[in-house]
C-alpha cells in the first residue's frame, strides 16, 4: 500500500502511523457536551466505502495528513496536510 | 441423526449413503418471534441458546452468504480465559466452561483442544503485569501458572533463548487454554439450532430494519420482508452497516486482521504461544499447519485482505522468537474484519430501539467468545435483561468512561 | 530413461545426490524429480491421509505429490517440491510422511480404512470420553497428519529482503511475457521480468511449429539475448511473483542459494517487494488432471509434465505410454514422444468426434476406469466406443484441459469469470489496478495469441505510462484454436482423486453436497479440498465441477473459492528475513554503554535501549547486594546514573508556553525562566498519557522531558496537537533526545560533585532550577531535579561528550564514597518516594487515581480535560494509588492482588493490585506501590496482599505512597 | 576544570570495503536543526545567504564548500558542517551534532545494498543526485542523501549507529556472495 504524502510524495505504508478518522480533528474542549466527546473519540460512521482518515508520516517528514480512501478497495484518492487543511499547504516547506 | 463412532463405521460399511443434511434449507416465513441477523458463530450460538435455554423456537437466522462465512471461518482458533479486567474476566471464564462441554452439548466434534496457552514476557515489568493477570484468572476460578525462564526452556526448548532481541524472562501458562476447529463450531451450533427448529436462511441479506415509533417490527431482506418482535444484530465485521439501517452510529471502527497457515508439518508446536513483545501468536493445527498471526494492519478496512508491512512484521517476530519455524512455508494468508471498539472489549446490549439488540465489537477476541456471547445475547433477547457475566458490555460505557481497556492503550480503536 | 540429444541440461556436468540414503546421478540443470525419473525412480512420496504411494504429477511448483525433505548441515527443509529443487553436488534429500520407509509405510493401513475416513468423519466421532481427545485421539491424529518435519533447531540459513521499482513488471517469461518485456523494453520503460523457472521461454520451446520462421527455442534464445542487452530490463529468474498488494506492490520470492551448495553470506532466498506502475501478468496456464478411478498411482502424470521432462531434461518416465485427454493440444505430446522414439501404446480421447489420425492407435469416446500397480503403474483398463479394454503401460499421461493461472488477479478480492468455450476460469479485467493479463493466463492458448496479447498488453501499459507506443511486429507462430470437451470425472468402482495432496476424492465432494455443505466454501472446508500445499491449483476447478454436478448447478453459479497470497508457499524465514536474533528491532545504546559494560554491568532492555541493571563489585554474589550498595550511594553519598534515554523535546517560539499549557494539565506559560516544573499529560480520553518535567530555558524556549517508554508516543502526540489544533501558532519543536547525554547526580554529596566540575560553586540554584554552564569548552545544561528524593541534579552535555563526562562523574563520585547506580537501585529509590513510572501510569489510570487531580488546571483548557471530567474517571469506586508495607518482614511481589483481611480470595473481592515492589534498605523490608479501591481513605488500614501464582500472602499496611520525607526537605537541602 | 573528549558515534570504526564498495563513518561536524517560524521564510533566506545556501526544498539537499543543508522534515532542515548564523526570532535552532551518525556508502553495490532496507524508489530518475529523503533504513528513522550516482550519505540516530552499520555490512556481504 502506498500513500501520497503531500510533502514527500508517494511512500510505502510502512512509513506511516494510522490514527483513525478525521473526527479527531473536531475537538471536544472544555465545556463540550458528552455527545461532542462521543463524536470526537468513540462513535464512527465506519463506512464501507469512502472515508477520510488521519495518518502520520512517522518514519518520514512528521506531517499529519487527511487521506481520502476507500475502505473496501483500498484505493487512495487524495491526501492533504492536517496543518494546511483550512488554508492549503502554502506555508509548508 | 446422532453422530457417533459407531455410526461412522456403520455408514462407512454402507457406502456413506445414509448421512442426511446437517441442516435444513427452509424458505423464510413471513414472521418470527425473533430474528438473528448474521449466521456466524455468534449468531448461530445465539439462536441455539434462544432455543435451548429459553424455549424460543420460532426464530430465524438470516445470513447474507453461507453459514460461518465470516470471522469464525477466518481466525487463528484460540480459546482462552485469561483476562484481567472485571467484566471480561467472568465473561470469558463462563465461555471457557461452555467450551469444555461443547462436544457433548452439540454432539459435534469441534476438536476443542486444551493444549495450554503460554504468554511470554520479556522484562521484569511484563512479568509483573502477567502475574497481575494470572492472579486475576485464579481469583476468577480459572487456571494460571507463572513459568520461569528455565521452566519455559524445559517445556518449549525451541525458542531462541540466546539471541532473540527481547530475552525471554518467563511466561504465563494457561493450561485450559487451547484451540478448536473453527468451522466445526459454526456447523455444530448450526446443526444444533436447526435440530431445535431454528430456521437457518442462507443467501438472505438484510437490507433494512423496520422500526415504528421506536419499536422494531421486522427486517427487509433480499428474499422479502420478514416481521419479528425482536431482532438481534450479530454481525461483527459489518456491525456499523447493519446498525446504520436502524439509524445508529456505533463506537466501532473496522480493521483487517491477517493470519497465516503453513504447509502441513509433523507435530512440533504443542501449545499456543504468544510473544509478548512482537504481537505474534502461533499454534499448530491437528492437520499439521502452523497457524499464526499478529496485529491488525492498523488502517480501517473492509477488504478482508492485508498488506505486506504487517505480513513481514509478523514473520520477523516469528524469526526472532522461534527461528526453528523459518523453513516452514506459508501456504495461505487471509484477513478477517474486526469490529474494533475504543476499549478493546465487546458490546452485548439493548439499543434505544425497543426489541433491537446488538452483539458486536469483538475486536480480536470473538472466536473464544462464541459460546458465551450466544448464551448472553440469547438471555438478553429473551428476558430483556443483561446476563450477569455480560452486564458491563454496555453500549454507553465509552461516554461514561466505565471502560474495560485491557491493553491500557486508550480510546483509539485500532490500538487494542 | 534419458533420451539422447534432448534436454536443456549440461551433460558434461554430472551431479551426484542422494535420495533416501541412496546415491543417484543426474546432470546440472536437473531437478530431483527429473533426475530420479531418469534413474527409473517413480515412487517419491506418500499422500497425506491414506499414505498412498505417489509419484510426480507435474514438472513445476504446483506439484502435489512429490514433496520431499532437503537435508542440510544444520536444518532440514520439509515439503520441498522435487519438481523444483535443482540438484547440486552433495545434495541430500529424503521422502517424508512415511514410516518406516517409503516403499513400506505402516500408515498405509489408512487406505484400507478409507470407507470410515470419509469427508468430515472426525466431526462425528472421537467425542467420548471427553478426556480422550487431548490424551489419545488428538495425539494420534496429529502424528498421522502433517507432511514433512522441521528439525526443531534454529534455522541457521541466511535470507534477505529487498525492494525494487519498475515501470512495467512482467510476470512470467513464456511467449506472452517475453513479448511484453520486449515491447516495453524496446520503448525504454524500466522493466522487471520475473520468471519462476531457471530458463526463459515457458512452454514455447516445446511448441510444435515455428516462431518467426525459426524453431521456437531459437526465437526464445534471440528474445532473451535482446532483453539481456537492454540496460532498462532486469531479468529475474528463479523468481516467483507471489502476491499482489495495494498500490502496485507485488511480492516475489527468489531462490538464490537453494540450488547451490551452501556457503557463507549466500542467502537461501530473497523476498522482494516490487513496486510497479504497470503490470503484465503472463503467468501461463496449468494443465489439469481428470478424476478417473485410481488416478493417483506413480506413473500417472500430466501430459504437459511429460512434455517438459522430455524437452527440458531429456527424460521419459516410462517405456510404454498411454495418453488420456479431452482436448487437441495434448496430442502434440504423443507426437513428440513418438518422434523421440518412445512407444505410445494408445491415445485415449474422451471425445467421440475428435480426429483419429495419429502415428499410434487412437481410441475415441474413451475413458480410463481403473489402474493397476501397487508402487507404480503397470496397467490400465477402461472403455471406449468399441467396448472395454485393458492395456499394459507404465506411463499414463493425462490432460483434462488447461486452467489459466488467474491467481494474482484474485489477490485483491477479484473473482475470475467462467469461460465456457475453454471450460476454464479467466481473469476479470481490472481486478487488480494497472494489471493486464496476457496469453495463457488470460485464456489465450495458441503461441500466436500469447505473443499477440503480450505485445498488446505491453502497448497498453506504455500508453498508461504516457509513453509513445512503438510499432511492434508480432512474430508469426502457430495459431490453432483450442478445442476441448470438458471431462471432469469418470464413473467407476474405485476412488477418483481430485486433490491428490489432501486425498480428496469425488466421493468426498458428493458426500459434502449430500450433507448440506453445498456452498463451494462449505465443500472446501468440509472436505479440505484445495487446502493442501498446492492450494488446489491442480484440483479446484475439477472439484467444483463435481460439486456443481452433485448440486445440479452450473459451474459459474457454483463459483470458486478465493485464491490468496502467496502464489507459491513461501518460507517464514524469507518473509521474515533480517528478523532473526537482534535484527527484529534496532538496538539503542547510550553514550555510557561501553563504560557500563567495562564495569561488568548487566545491560537490560528498556524499550529499544540497553541500560545497566546494576554495577557489580568484587565479592558481591547477588544483584541485591549491588543494588543495596548503590541505593546507599544515593542516600548516603552520591550516585551517578545515565538518564539519557528519557525523551527530550526542544520547544521554541512565542507560543511555546501556550502550547505547553494545551498539552499539559498544569500551566507552564507562567513558569519563570531558569525553572523546571513537573507536568502531567493526558490523552484526549482523559487518562494519563505521560509525565515528566519541562524547563524554561529562555522566554521562548522550553525543554520538555518524557519517560523513556513514551518518548516516541509523546512526540507523535505533540505533532498531532500542533498540526491539528494550533498549526498557526508560533511554536516549533524537535526531538533532542539523541543530541544530549544526560546524567543524574543524586545524594547528599551531589552538590559537592557538581561543584568539583565548576570554576565557582553553585549558588542560588534551588530545587527545580535550570541553567546552562560550560565544562571546559563544552556547553552543558544543569537541572536541579530528583527522582530519588535526595538532592539531585541532572547534567547534560552534547552526546559526543557523553562517555567522557560519564566516566568523569563516576570517578569523582567514587572519590566521595559513591559511584554509579543502575536501574534496580533507581527503581527502589523512586518507589521509596512514591514517584511513578509507566508501571503505575499503565494507560488505565487517571489523574484522580494518582492523586493528581488538582494538577488539572481550572483556569484553562487542556488536552484530555473534558474526557477526564466524565463520571467514570473519578470517585471512590476507583482504585487509587497507595503505598503498601508488610506488617511483618516478608517478601511481597508486584502483580499481587489486594483483599480485605476477612474476604474470600475471589475476583469480586479483589480490591486492587501492586504495580512496583522493591526491597528498601531504609525500611529493611519490601515496600510496594499499588492501587486500592478508595485507597486514600484507607491509609492506616491493613489489607491482605496475595500473589497466588508465587505463593505470597502477606498482611500489609496501607500508607501514603511517599514513604519518607513527604515534605521534600532532603531534596530542597 | 575538566576538558572532555568528543567521540563520534562509531569513533574508531575502520572503513569497510567490499567488492569496491566502501562503507565508512563520516565526521559530519556541526549539525544544526533549523525550523523557521511562521512568516519568517524571507528573513531566513537573507540570513542564510552569506553561507551560499538556501532553505532546501522538500526531498533535497544542497552543498556549498564544506557546508550542506538538507531538508529533514516538515518545516525543518539540517545545516551540516558549518556554524549556524544567529537566527533568533527567525527560526528555532537546536544543536544536533551528536544526535546522528553519518554513514557514507559508495561504490557499485551501494544502490543494491540500500535497496535491501530503504522502501523508496532509488532509481536515478526518481532519486537523482541531490535528492534527500526522510525514510526508514529497515526499522530505523533516517535521512538518506544521494551524493553521486553510486554514493549515499545516510544519517541515523546516534544510538542506532551500531545496528545501522551492521545491517549495511550484512547487505554488502550478501551482495558480494551472490555475485561470487
Amino acid at each position: 500500500m502506498k500513500l501520497p504524502c503531500p510533502l514527500c510524495g508517494s511512500r510505502d505504508r510502512r512509513e506511516f502511523y494510522y490514527m483513525g478518522t478525521e473526527d479527531y480533528l473536531t475537538r471536544a474542549g472544555e465545556g463540550a457536551s458528552l455527545d461532542d466527546l462521543d463524536n470526537q473519540l468513540f462513535l464512527r460512521d465506519n463506512p464501507a466505502g469512502l472515508t477520510r482518515d488521519l495518518w502520520y508520516h512517522e518514519q518520514g517528514c512528521g506531517a499529519w495528513m487527511v487521506v481520502t480512501r476507500n475502505t473496501v478497495s483500498h484505493a487512495v484518492l487524495a491526501a492533504e496536510l492536517v496543518a494546511g487543511r483550512n488554508k492549503g499547504a502554502k506555508d509548508a516547506h | 441423526m446422532r453422530y457417533s463412532g459407531l455410526k461412522v463405521i456403520t455408514q462407512g460399511l454402507l457406502g456413506n449413503k445414509g448421512w442426511g443434511p446437517a441442516w435444513r434449507s427452509p424458505e423464510p416465513k413471513a414472521e418470527y418471534d425473533a430474528i438473528i441477523i448474521g449466521g456466524g458463530g455468534h449468531g448461530l450460538s445465539t439462536a441455539y441458546y434462544l432455543a435451548k435455554n429459553h424455549g424460543l423456537t420460532n426464530i430465524a437466522v438470516l445470513e447474507k452468504g453461507y453459514l460461518g462465512g465470516g470471522n469464525i471461518g477466518r481466525n487463528t482458533t484460540i480459546v482462552r480465559a485469561n483476562y484481567y479486567m472485571p467484566g471480561n474476566s467472568e465473561f470469558y471464564s463462563h465461555s471457557l466452561k461452555l467450551w469444555e462441554g461443547l462436544e457433548a452439548e452439540l454432539n459435534y466434534n469441534v476438536m476443542h483442544s486444551q493444549r495450554g496457552q503460554l504468554v511470554l514476557c520479556h522484562s521484569d515489568g511484563q512479568r509483573d503485569t502477567l502475574a497481575r493477570r494470572g492472579n486475576a484468572m485464579i481469583n476468577q476460578g480459572d487456571d494460571a501458572e507463572l513459568w520461569s525462564r528455565e521452566r519455559v526452556r524445559e517445556e518449549v526448548p525451541y525458542l531462541d533463548f540466546e539471541q532473540t532481541r527481547f530475552p525471554i524472562y518467563g511466561g504465563l501458562m494457561h493450561r485450559r487454554g487451547g484451540t478448536a476447529r473453527h468451522d466445526a463450531v459454526a456447523w455444530g451450533y448450526a446443526r444444533g439450532a436447526d435440530r431445535r427448529g431454528v430456521d437457518l436462511i442462507q443467501n438472505c441479506e438484510v437490507t433494512g430494519i423496520d422500526i415504528e415509533n421506536g419499536v422494531v417490527r421486522g427486517v427487509q431482506t433480499t428474499r422479502g420482508p420478514i416481521r419479528a418482535k425482536k431482532v438481534g444484530m450479530v454481525v461483527a465485521g459489518r456491525s456499523s452497516q447493519v446498525a446504520a439501517m436502524a439509524g445508529m452510529r456505533l463506537p466501532i471502527e473496522s480493521h483487517v486482521l491477517q493470519a497465516f497457515v503453513t504447509e502441513g508439518l509433523k507435530p512440533i508446536i504443542d501449545h499456543v504461544i504468544s510473544f509478548g513483545m512482537g504481537h505474534f501468536y502461533i499454534s499448530q493445527s491437528d492437520k499439521g499447519g502452523l497457524v499464526f498471526g499478529g496485529d491488525i494492519d492498523f488502517y480501517s478496512s473492509y477488504a478482508s485482505r492485508g498488506n505486506l508491512p504487517m505480513v513481514e512484521h509478523v514473520m520477523e517476530a516469528g524469526m526472532t522468537l522461534m527461528p526453528m519455524i523459518g523453513r516452514a512455508k506459508v501456504l495461505r494468508s487471509w484477513g478477517g474484519i474486526m469490529d474494533m471498539t475504543p476499549d478493546g472489549s465487546p458490546i452485548i446490549d439493548k439499543t434505544h430501539i425497543e426489541g433491537l439488540f446488538v452483539d458486536a465489537g469483538w475486536n480480536y477476541g470473538g472466536f473464544k467468545a462464541v459460546p458465551a456471547s450466544g448464551w448472553c445475547m440469547a438471555h438478553l433477547m429473551a428476558t430483556g435483561e443483561s446476563h450477569d457475566v455480560a452486564k458491563r458490555f454496555r453500549l454507553d460505557r465509552f461516554r461514561t468512561g466505565e471502560v474495560m481497556d485491557e491493553e491500557g492503550t486508550g480510546s483509539q480503536h485500532n490500538l487494542h | 530413461m534419458r533420451i539422447e540429444g534432448k534436454g536443456q541440461i549440461d551433460r558434461a556436468k554430472p551431479v551426484s545426490f542422494s535420495f533416501d540414503g541412496r546415491s543417484y546421478q543426474g546432470f546440472k540443470g536437473d531437478t530431483v524429480a527429473s533426475a530420479l525419473l531418469a534413474n527409473g525412480v517413480r515412487l517419491m512420496g506418500r499422500s497425506f491421509k491414506y499414505h498412498r504411494p505417489r509419484g510426480v504429477l507435474t514438472a513445476g511448483s504446483e506439484e502435489p505429490n512429490a514433496l520431499i525433505e532437503v537435508v542440510g548441515p544444520a536444518n532440514q527443509t520439509p515439503n520441498v517440491r522435487a519438481t523444483v529443487q535443482e540438484i547440486f553436488e552433495g545434495l541430500v534429500v529424503r521422502s517424508q510422511n512415511r514410516w518406516p520407509s517409503l516403499r513400506f509405510d505402516l500408515l498405509s493401513i489408512n487406505d484400507l480404512a478409507s470407507p470410515f475416513l470419509s469427508a468430515g468423519f472426525y466431526y462425528k466421532t472421537f467425542m467420548w470420553p471427553r478426556a480422550f481427545w487431548e490424551r489419545i485421539y488428538e495425539p494420534i491424529i496429529r502424528r498421522a497428519a502433517g507432511l514433512g518435519s522441521l528439525s526443531g533447531k534454529h534455522d541457521e540459513g541466511h535470507y534477505e529482503k529487498a525492494f525494487a521499482f519498475c515501470d512495467v513488471l512482467v510476470v512470467g517469461a513464456g511467449p506472452a511475457g517475453l513479448m511484453a518485456a520486449l515491447t516495453a523494453g524496446r520503448a525504454g520503460a524500466d522493466v522487471i521480468l520475473c520468471e519462476e523457472d531457471r530458463l526463459l521461454g515457458g512452454r514455447l520451446p516445446y511448441a510444435e511449429g515455428q516462431v518467426d520462421g525459426k524453431p521456437a527455442a531459437d526465437w526464445v534464445a534471440a528474445a532473451e539475448a535482446e532483453l539481456r542487452a537492454l540496460p532498462n530490463v532486469r531479468i529475474m529468474t528463479r523468481t516467483t511473483v507471489t502476491g499482489a498488494y495495494d498500490g502496485g506492490v507485488y511480492s516475489a520470492l527468489e531462490r538464490v542459494g537453494l540450488h547451490r551448495s551452501p556457503r557463507p553470506d549466500l542467502p537461501r532466498e530473497c523476498f522482494w517487494r516490487i513496486t510497479a506502475a504497470q503490470v503484465v501478468l503472463a503467468a501461463g496456464a496449468l494443465e489439469r488432471p481428470i478424476a478417473f478411478p485410481m488416478n493417483d498411482r506413480p506413473g500417472i502424470m500430466l501430459a504437459s509434465a511429460a512434455q517438459t521432462y522430455l524437452h527440458k531434461y531429456g527424460v521419459v518416465a516410462g517405456k510404454r505410454v498411454v495418453l488420456f485427454a479431452n482436448n487437441d493440444g495434448a496430442r502434440a505430446v504423443a507426437r513428440q514422444l513418438i518422434a523421440a522414439g518412445v512407444t505410445v501404446a494408445a491415445i485415449l480421447d474422451s471425445r467421440s468426434d475428435a480426429s483419429a489420425i495419429e502415428d499410434c492407435p487412437v481410441y475415441l469416446g474413451a475413458e480410463v476406469t481403473d489402474t493397476k500397480g501397487r508402487l507404480g503403474l503397470t496397467a490400465i483398463s477402461g472403455r471406449h466406443m468399441a467396448g472395454a479394454f485393458e492395456m499394459d503401460c507404465d506411463l499414463l499421461l493425462v490432460s483434462g484441459g488447461w486452467n489459466p493461472m488467474v491467481h494474482l488477479t484474485c489477490h485483491m478480492n477479484g473473482r475470475p469469470r467462467w469461460e465456457a468455450s475453454i471450460a476454464a476460469f479467466v481473469p476479470m479485467a481490472d481486478a487488480v489496478p494497472n494489471l493486464r493479463a496476457a496469453g495463457a493466463c488470460n485464456g489465450a492458448f495458441s503461441s500466436l495469441d500469447c505473443l499477440t496479447e503480450g505485445a498488446q498488453s505491453a502497448q497498453s501499459a506504455l500508453q498508461a505510462l504516457g509513453r509513445a507506443p512503438t510499432e511492434i511486429a508480432v512474430p508469426r507462430a502457430e495459431g490453432l484454436p483450442y478445442t476441448i470437451t470438458p471431462l471432469w470425472q469418470v464413473e467407476g468402482k474405485g476412488r477418483a482423486w481430485l486433490d491428490f495432496a489432501n486425498d480428496v476424492t469425488t466421493k468426498d465432494v458428493k458426500l459434502s453436497a449430500q450433507e448440506g455443505f453445498r456452498s463451494v466454501e462449505h465443500m472446501k472446508r468440509y472436505t479440505t479440498q484445495g487446502m493442501a500445499p498446492d492450494q488446489g491449483k491442480n484440483s479446484n476447478v475439477g472439484a467444483l465441477a463435481v460439486l456443481a454436478d452433485a448440486t445440479g448447478r452450473g459451474i459459474a453459479e457454483t463459483g470458486i473459492t478465493t485464491y490468496r497470497p502467496p502464489y507459491v508457499p513461501t518460507s517464514i524465514a524469507a518473509m521474515g528475513a533480517g528478523g532473526r536474533g537482534a535484527g527484529f528491532a534496532p538496538q539503542r545504546f547510550m553514550t555510557s554503554d561501553q563504560a557500563s559494560r567495562d564495569r561488568g554491568a548487566p545491560m537490560i532492555e528498556a524499550g529499544l535501549w540497553y541500560r545497566p541493571s546494576y554495577f557489580p563489585k568484587p565479592g558481591e554474589t547477588t544483584w541485591r547486594q549491588s543494588c543495596d550498595r548503590e541505593i546507599a550511594y544515593v542516600r548516603g553519598a552520591v550516585g551517578v546514573c545515565d538518564v539519557s534515554t528519557l525523551g527530550k523535546i526542544d520547544i521554541q517560539g512565542r507560543d511555546a508556553g501556550r502550547f505547553l499549557d494545551l498539552v499539559y494539565t498544569n500551566t507552564f506559560s507562567t513558569l519563570p525562566v531558569g525553572r523546571v516544573r513537573y507536568g502531567l499529560m493526558l490523552r484526549e480520553d482523559g487518562y494519563v498519557l505521560d509525565d515528566g518535567t519541562s524547563a524554561r530555558l529562555a522566554e521562548d524556549h522550553y525543554l520538555m522531558t518524557t519517560t523513556t517508554a513514551a518518548a516516541g508516543l509523546v512526540m507523535r502526540h505533540l505533532d498531532f496537537v500542533h498540526q491539528a489544533h494550533c498549526a498557526d501558532w508560533d511554536v516549533r519543536f524537535i526531538s533532542v533526545t539523541e543530541a544530549w547525554a544526560q546524567f543524574a547526580v543524586a545524594g547528599p554529596k551531589a552538590r559537592a560533585l557538581i561543584n568539583s566540575l565548576l570554576d565557582a560553586p553553585l549558588e542560588g540554584f534551588p530545587f527545580m532550577a535550570a541553567g546552562s554552564l560550560r565544562l571546559g569548552s563544552t556547553n552543558a545544561r544543569l537541572f536541579r531535579i530528583s527522582f530519588s528524593g535526595e538532592e539531585g541534579y541532572e547534567i547534560a552535555v552534547p552526546s559526543r561528550y557523553g562517555e567522557a563526562l560519564f566516566r568523569d562523574l563516576v570517578a569523582r563520585a567514587e572519590t566521595m564514597g559513591g559511584g554509579p547506580y543502575g536501574m534496580e537501585a533507581l527503581n527502589v529509590l523512586r518507589i521509596e518516594k512514591g514517584l511513578i513510572t509507566h508501571a503505575e501510569i499503565h494507560g488505565r489510570v487517571t489523574a484522580y487515581d494518582i492523586g493528581a487531580e488538582k494538577m488539572i488546571s481550572a483556569k484553562k483548557d487542556c488536552i484530555g480535560k473534558r474526557g477526564a471530567q466524565r463520571d467514570g474517571l473519578h470517585g471512590a469506586a476507583r482504585e487509587q494509588m497507595v503505598g503498601l508495607k508488610p506488617v511483618t518482614i516478608a517478601e511481597i511481589t508486584s502483580g499481587a492482588h489486594l483483599f480485605d483481611t476477612a474476604a474470600d480470595l475471589t475476583r469480586v473481592n479483589s480490591l486492587g493490585y501492586t504495580t512496583s515492589v522493591g526491597y528498601s534498605p531504609m525500611f529493611d523490608r519490601h515496600i510496594a506501590l499499588g492501587f486500592l479501591v478508595n485507597g486514600r481513605a484507607r491509609i492506616g488500614d491493613t489489607v491482605r496482599l496475595v500473589d497466588r501464582l508465587r505463593g505470597v500472602d502477606v498482611l500489609c499496611e496501607v500508607c501514603d505512597p511517599v514513604f519518607f520525607d513527604k515534605a521534600g526537605e532532603r531534596l530542597r537541602a | 576544570m575538566p576538558e572532555y573528549i568528543a567521540k563520534t558515534a562509531l569513533e574508531g570504526q575502520a572503513p569497510l570495503s567490499i567488492a569496491g564498495t566502501v562503507l565508512m563513518e563520516l565526521d559530519h561536524g556541526a549539525v544544526t536543526s533549523i525550523q523557521p517560524f511562521p512568516g519568517q521564510a524571507k528573513a531566513l533566506a537573507k540570513t542564510l545567504k552569506p553561507l551560499g545556501l538556501a532553505f532546501p526544498g522538500v526531498n533535497s539537499f544542497a552543498s556549498k564548500d564544506a557546508a550542506l543543508m538538507v531538508w529533514s522534515g516538515r518545516d525543518q532542515a539540517f545545516l551540516i558542517g558549518a556554524d549556524c548564523p544567529d537566527l533568533a526570532g527567525v527560526a528555532a535552532v537546536t544543536d544536533q551534532s551528536g544526535a546522528w551518525v553519518t554513514l557514507s556508502l559508495s561504490g557499485p553495490l551501494a544502490v543494491d545494498a540500500l535497496a535491501r532496507y530503504v522502501p523508496i524508489d532509488l532509481r536515478l530518475a526518481a532519486f537523482p543526485v541531490g535528492s534527500a529523503a526522510r525514510t526508514p533504513v529497515y526499522h530505523m528513522s533516517a535521512v538518506v542523501m544521494r551524493v553521486s550516482e553510486q554514493g549515499f550519505r545516510i544519517m541515523l540516530f546516534r544510538s542506532m549507529a551500531r545496528t545501522g552499520w551492521h545491517e549495511l555490512e550484512v547487505a554488502l556481504k550478501t551482495l558480494a556472495a551472490r555475485a561470487a
